[in-house]
């Protein structure tokens, strides 16, 4: 009987080795996997490249990841925040590599490695600093630039419940960027607030199919008691 | 005498504007007071790029819950008929043309619809756009509001942005204290003047060739 | 108050004009909008290109369309069928034009249509007859050919149950290409099973926002009774 | 003397070869027939590209719904924990690499992998390529499943593929009533022979380089 569920948070994140690639799902805190952050902290794993829309919001979370060293270069859209003094000191010290993409194109090109498309000609960014040294190209009357995919070792996310075969669904705008991320990861780690019975997720309602999850752990439990299935 | 909009008064005035049946995106910051003031006849769509049609009003104290907030990550409420997606889903809206209308602030706005709203281009400053280059190509009408100078006196209505561009001949319409500014192929076209100015001291103030509309 | 209702299938298409290009969702039968096709069929538009997966099946539907003359060329995938005797006979008579992709490129050019992105470099096809004259490109070691996107003036789609601001959920296998074709159209047209109140169907759940839909009509009601909402 | 497997027995040794919890397609006609013989005590996970995991068989008289097909459009059924999902998203899904295994059938594969199943090439034939092509890349192991001869002889594992393509290099394991075949880069190794035939006999009988797996 196939279960991808695994007893903790540790576990679900052992393997993850030094200078990998992990995507990290999130809109600031909404949807940021936040146990499996803090358990991949404490698992150790260096010279990361993370790909998150942000560069970490306060001292937890992904800041902590930042600010304990462990991540070389980061890929996101939106690092500068009130709240994101710890990413805002790495990189003023040249301590931290940011490759700055649009929010859109971003959620594109990491849809694009999930969907085996290599490349596509987006018009976000035309004629912009972050379409530079991009090939471009008129078409049908407008300008577009070249992206290519993005894909990772790992991508860590966060579902509302899932079932033993990596079903999963998700609570309002916290779905954001962690279906991409699900498909675009060579090993998806979710962690669900709610593990359920396999059948009690609506088989129309599911939004990630249990063939992009590798791994799911369920963790805290600080949401409140929600009915499974329909 | 009577002087330029406040900000309340410049989200007012853009409210108007937005029809009935209208899909909406309001970017952070002053955009977001629109929605204190459309019509509360007509029913309009919000969307928020981080994944949702149909935003209610800001969360009240009773209402809050994390997981559900608006671009600026402020929590927000759902109306009925609302939809969440992906945000794959939710940039291929805005990319696709499928809003009706995009709200945004900007640095500057030059007059054959560049925008400049994502970075200062300052040597110290952090870059982050988010949406914003999204949200720039982002509707069938891109509408930016901004008080039409800087603190310091600057026009932000130019002939030629300096600021580094967030996107090139994406801006329909600018709403500001002083007045509305409709960019055309043909020219800078003043729609409406607020408070005492005329189109003639408009001209004088920013430097600019300024066409009134007939009628 | 906004109400994308429309009375009848035959009000729902009255502006389609000569010459439109036309995407018709379905997979065989499963999720083709029969009532909408029967319902241009009457309305008598011609010269129109087609975008379905099939070319047609028995002598109803979308085949009723091709022996009234109506389509001048048809972009599918899979034409040749047990049943597709109308498109064989046209076909072999030179009086339609036909367009050949694969059924995931299809797929694929449709939803950059409806998101906004030009082109895209896929894998699939590559080195067959279906990439002949198409821009070819090897990156990172695998060799991928530049596809276009597909836009159309209208779809015309089959949903299970739809409410007033055209929000839709499928049933399903019967929503295969509809999600995208709503995406991809100027003016997209739903046949829907039941129409429900606002707020009935759950936002997690809704397959196609609202903001696709321009008109639905409520057609049949050949389905069993379901229950509204969750 | 022991001769060549039927159909039947070609379906069942490929489905021996499908591990537990391996999220497969299997493509129309003959590879359908393997789902009559995967093991019962393994999980397996089928994937229909009309927008559907977690097949299950075909439906009976009195389960037939005809929004509930497979991509041969026949109606099946549904097995707890399957999910719906439109035509991008199913086809993404194979392109991205996702699946475990795709069972095709052929016209002819060659030696170097590439798949010819979809089009005979004549010049009255009308092409229909449908997910085939797409099926080709979609999957981390394509196996084909086919007669290793046409009814008039000819092998159809074959130096060159005569007939149009479907993909290249991209099969796997070749299942044959005669042999399975795994083409390698280094060359074309007999994984398994059935009846009497021998590796001998079989190169004779396909005139092609074949190696025999060492063990």
């Amino acid at each position: 009987m196939i279960s991808k569920i695994v007893i903790s948070a540790a576990d679900a994140v052992r393997d993850i080795a030094d200078g990998a690639t992990v995507m990290v799902g999130g809109f600031g805190t909404a949807g940021q996997p936040i146990e499996l952050i803090e358990a991949l902290l404490e698992q150790g794993a260096s010279d990361l490249t993370i790909i998150n829309n942000n560069a970490g919001n306060g001292t937890t979370g992904l800041a902590a990841l930042l600010a304990a060293g462990r991540v070389r270069k980061i890929i996101c859209s939106f690092p500068r925040q009130v709240d994101s003094q710890v990413f805002d000191g790495l990189y003023r010290a040249g301590q931290l590599e940011l490759e700055l993409v649009a929010q859109g194109t971003l959620a594109e090109r990491i849809r694009a490695g999930g969907a085996g498309i290599a490349a596509f000609f987006t018009p976000t960014a035309f004629g912009t600093a972050l379409a530079e040294g991009k090939e471009t190209r008129h078409i049908n009357g407008r300008d577009y630039v070249l992206e290519d995919a993005l894909v990772a070792d790992y991508a860590l996310i966060k579902a509302h419940q899932g079932d033993r075969l990596g079903n999963l669904v998700y609570r309002k705008t916290a779905r954001n960027f962690a279906p991409m991320m699900a498909s675009a990861a060579t090993t998806t780690i979710a962690q669900v607030s709610q593990l359920v019975e396999l059948g009690s997720l609506d088989p129309e309602a599911v939004v990630t199919p249990g063939i992009f999850t590798k791994r799911l752990v369920e963790v805290g439990g600080a949401l409140p008691a929600v009915t499974e299935g329909q | 005498m009577k002087g330029p909009l406040d900000r309340d008064g410049m989200a007012n005035r853009v409210a108007q504007d937005i029809p009935e049946g209208a899909y909406v995106n309001l970017g952070i910051g002053l955009p977001t007071k629109v929605s204190n003031f459309l019509p509360v006849d007509r029913e309009i769509v919000l969307h928020t790029e981080n994944g949702m049609l149909g935003m209610g009003p800001v969360a009240g104290a009773d209402e809050i819950d994390l997981d559900l907030i608006n671009a600026g990550k402020i929590p927000v409420t759902e109306l009925p008929g609302a939809s969440y997606f992906h945000q794959a889903d939710s940039f291929g809206m805005m990319r696709g043309g499928h809003l009706d209308i995009c709200v945004l602030g900007a640095f500057q706005v030059s007059i054959s619809g560049d925008l400049a709203n994502w970075h200062t281009g300052g040597a110290d400053a952090i870059p982050a756009v988010g949406g914003a280059m999204d949200l720039a190509i982002g509707a069938k009408q891109v509408l930016v509001i901004m008080e039409l100078f800087t603190r310091d006196g600057q026009c932000k209505l130019v002939t030629e942005c300096t600021y580094p561009l967030t996107g090139i001949g994406c801006v329909n319409t600018v709403y500001t204290d002083y007045a509305v500014f409709g960019l055309q192929s043909d020219g800078v076209y003043v729609r409406e003047v607020f408070g005492d100015t005329s189109v003639t001291g408009l001209a004088e103030m920013t430097g600019l060739p300024l066409q009134q509309l007939p009628g």
